[in-house]
């Protein structure tokens, strides 16, 4: 496996740094320990802070901007960043209103940010958290670590991000973000698996007429794995599942997000999200909103993620309020 | 003797294993997690091998620096358990300029007390506790016998050891291997591995320094 | 290869469907012959016509709506589209002001559209063409077809479009779009070849440790191949016969644009990034404006491409011009 | 004879041969190219294979469809260069119901310089053109000879196939292979190699039909 790369120890380092001078105008990178804050932040706004391994660009740092972030910490490839990034980001967040810690639900992120939080909370400001967990394709039991932070996790910074723009408390927007959280679920498929630059063997292996059907966005292998088959019917593999858990019915408005997992041509995502228009057709659910790109990825791997909002009106209006990060970016 | 130079020593040799078996530990988070954990577990100790300049007056000193470096340069899951580990390890020693058989135990139980309150994981669900836990009972019962310290640690290690190999018919249930369910089963878990890794190096530079 | 495909026949159809449903605010798509138009076509506009072979997503489509293209012609796989598409693509976009064809510079567009451009003529609507060629990689001489049109392209669609929107003549948006050509100058790198769906193998061979460099966007070999080497190398390879070929030197401003093939990680784009930003300091070039992402791509190739772009005041202010279009927004 | 009927044949034959070397042709076109000659011409000619239906009184009429068809169907370069050639046939054959030798060499001619006249390539190029100029010699000569059309047919096939052939030793200086420089020697041009392909049938009918 190729990669545009130097030294495996230094790609987040150099490619936040890039990332810091292409946008300039909207964020400065602190390099030791390594995060990225919002160029001008507000006064008296929630904070919004979120992170975890990188391997998932454009998140975060992607989404520090007007309406979304204020602070994002991106770990080591694939690993949660640590507490010491983690404390000064959410410093640098709080503008006197609170800081709330947007949590992809993995073992290392929860235990990084907790811990975190605990010490933010020593320095005197207010810290909540929510954790986001809509990946369908683990089953949240007593027996796993409950499900993963996905998809959803777009979602829940934008809007999120635009409640807090908008002047909501810290309550407010920590209801908010988990309401999204409550009304998304995602579901993913891989064709093939990525590789971390310092492992330098793919994530896992599969088969040329294989593909992995409920993949996570650290190349974890995924709930099962099928023979190849057309777009049209992995796109019902996957939405099937999202809309059975969400309880998604006739009549109801939904934001439909089609994701490419980063080596995935932008065309063949549109295949799926037409196909999933009229799955959803077929159920009488209406598209009130949509995405279709790369917004979380897993590195160069090949394959896609279906999430599914229910919106509301109040949602809906807080996705179309303005936001101007490096990758999203309207109303301005 | 378990002193401030046995903790340094064993730090040493805990840093050189890591690195050693750095592939191996990739290997088997690559299998049932994210392949991370010996690239994240060998930059955190070659951090603290970075920083072992400092005079030290007893072994909890460097189980606290240790602690420390671990929580911020490790990340992931393992980072923040290792370091809540050794932050009990560290309390637990306390003053002690040494070590005995005792205290041992006890920095042992502390360790293992830590991980279970930060990752809330009961043996068997094929994390590092399941090396751990036996480690602990092989110790407590090495001092009933009226072992040495560094008799203590051997027998700990030698559990650990064994608990790293138990773990591989074991089902993940806490954890990124969890997600696997039943394919997680046949394959040792990376933090245990690491525990039996780092146990080995404490029994043996004990046993240099004894 | 596995692809996010159905038949390979309806490949280009299904993507295109999919991304009018997803763009239904700024996009039409007429279904055969195929072609994609602006939604609220503006009156006495130059309009806006480009096309090729589809595989480059998001361009040309993409770029379809305000103040860039009017009017987008996707042909099969890699394939320029034929004369009966790009005629009624270039009859919606005509509003009396006539219309102005971006073709790259492939035999086969430059052939189609030209038979296209007589035809529409015929119909009493005055075209004008401008041949993107900013390939360096490619020697212009007698002994080639001449330079191929890539990066550049999307710059070029850009800027034309913004003078299109402000009300240019046609004289004056063709002659500001061959002013964006002359003044900006490519080089790619591929580090994997692309799959063609029909074809089903990979579009050339590369070794595990071997890269192309001088690529196309069309999976074609490029001018030389050597062994891997790390980012910062690549990126000097890639920018300097492009300096070179463009003669742009200290005190200048330019922007620059590295470019992703499709199947590599945003991060390491900005590791690219990063290092160019550096050689261009060291040669005293200013950059104004920048542009770092998936913009022309190769299916899921793997590698890069790095434009330059050097800027004068007023193709500043064109780049900054608001633009509503699915891939490239701001302003809105 | 060389009427209406052999044009529908010749098509009909030239579509069946274009499908069944479509992996060759692509492949050809994927050393030096981008792989979708093969491709490309089969879906032009599977297009007009479901036109033919109508009932036609020249071969002139069934070149035009053809031109028409392929323009509008083919893209890329090879497009509009067949669409080209046989609109100039069809010109050239004008209300002739059947061709004689002499009309066949004509036709033949006229093809191939509207083919030059819009791709500019000259014969050495490794294009197209190096099919084309070959089969249009070898006919004028066997008309010279005083040969029947499907003999002129066959002499001009024969030096297409030869034609195609020789462009492997050639560096190509016009279309997608030209940015291959010297690495273009030693591949077969696709075009050159369909020419001969789609002559080849046109002399195999003519035979059938004499
Ligand atoms: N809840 C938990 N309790 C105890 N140990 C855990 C828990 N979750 C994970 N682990 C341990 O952490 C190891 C993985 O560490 P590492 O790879 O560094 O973290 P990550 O999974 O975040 O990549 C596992 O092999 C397991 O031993
Ligand atoms: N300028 C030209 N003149 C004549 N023939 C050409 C020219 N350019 C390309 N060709 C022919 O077209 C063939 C390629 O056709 P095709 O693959 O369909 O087009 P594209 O190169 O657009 O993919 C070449 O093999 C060559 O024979
Ligand atoms: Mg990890
Ligand atoms: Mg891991
Ligand atoms: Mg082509
Ligand atoms: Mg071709």
């Amino acid at each position: 496996m190729k990669k545009l790369i130097n030294d495996p120890k230094n790609v987040v380092q150099e490619s936040v740094q890039g990332f810091g001078l292409a946008h300039a105008d909207l964020v400065e990178v602190h390099p030791d320990p390594l995060f990225v804050s919002r160029r001008q932040p507000k006064s008296n706004k929630v904070g919004l802070v979120s992170g975890g391994g990188s391997g998932h660009e454009p998140l975060h740092a992607g989404y520090v901007g007007f309406g979304m972030l204020d602070a994002a910490v991106p770990g080591a490839v694939f690993t949660s960043p640590t507490p010491d990034a983690i404390i000064p980001a959410t410093v640098a967040a709080d503008s006197g209103a609170g800081v709330l810690h947007i949590v992809k639900n993995y073992t290392g992120d929860l235990l990084n940010f907790e811990t975190a939080a605990e010490m933010a909370a020593a320095e005197g400001i207010e810290v909540r958290t929510v954790l986001v967990n809509d990946d369908v394709a683990v089953e949240d039991s007593l027996y796993t670590a409950g499900r993963r932070g996905v998809g959803g996790t777009v979602l829940v910074e934008k809007i999120a991000g635009a409640a807090a723009e908008r002047g909501d408390d810290l309550d407010a927007v920590t209801a908010i973000a988990q309401r999204v959280n409550d009304n998304v679920r995602t579901m993913g498929v891989a064709l093939s698996a990525c590789t971390v630059p310092h492992a330098g063997v793919p994530s896992f292996d599969l088969e040329e007429n294989e593909i992995e059907i409920g993949i996570g966005i650290h190349g974890e292998p995924g709930r099962h794995r099928i023979a190849m088959e057309p777009a049209d019917g992995i796109t019902a593999r996957l939405l099937e599942p999202v809309l059975e858990d969400l309880g998604v019915g006739s009549g109801e408005q939904v934001l439909l997000f089609v994701n490419g997992m980063g080596g995935t041509p932008l065309s063949e995502l549109y295949i799926v999200y037409r196909r999933a228009t009229e799955l959803l057709k077929e159920r009488g659910i209406e598209i009130g909103r949509s995405l279709v790109g790369n917004y979380i990825t897993a590195l160069e791997m090949q394959g896609c993620s279906i999430s599914v909002l229910r919106l509301d009106q109040e949602l809906t209006e807080l996705w179309d309020a303005p936001v101007h990060t490096a990758a999203l970016r309207w109303g301005f | 003797m378990l002193d401030s130079e046995w903790a340094v020593a064993w730090v040493k040799a805990a840093a050189a294993s890591v690195a050693e078996h750095k592939m191996e530990l990739i290997e088997l988070d690559r299998v049932i997690g994210d392949g991370d954990h010996g690239e994240n577990l060998d930059r955190g100790f070659q951090a603290v091998l970075a920083k072992l300049e400092t005079n030290f007056e007893t072994p909890g000193e460097v189980f606290k620096l240790l602690a420390m470096t671990l929580m911020s340069v490790v990340g992931g899951a393992a980072g923040p358990l290792y370091g809540t580990a050794f932050l009990r390890a560290a309390t637990a020693a306390g003053e002690a300029s040494a070590l005995n058989s005792d205290q041992l135990a006890t920095v042992l139980a502390a360790a293992r007390d830590g991980i279970v309150a930060r990752g809330k994981a009961e043996p068997g669900d094929k994390t590092m506790v399941d090396a751990w836990t036996p480690a602990v009972e092989a110790a407590d019962e090495a001092v009933e016998n009226g072992l040495s310290p560094e008799e203590v640690l051997t027998a700990a290690a030698a559990a650990a050891e064994q608990g790293a190999t138990d773990t591989e018919p074991l089902q993940a249930r806490k954890g990124r291997a969890s997600y696997l369910g039943e394919r997680s089963i046949g394959h040792r878990d990376p933090g245990a591995q690491s525990t039996a890794l780092i146990l080995r190096c404490a029994a043996s530079t004990a046993r240099d320094a004894a």
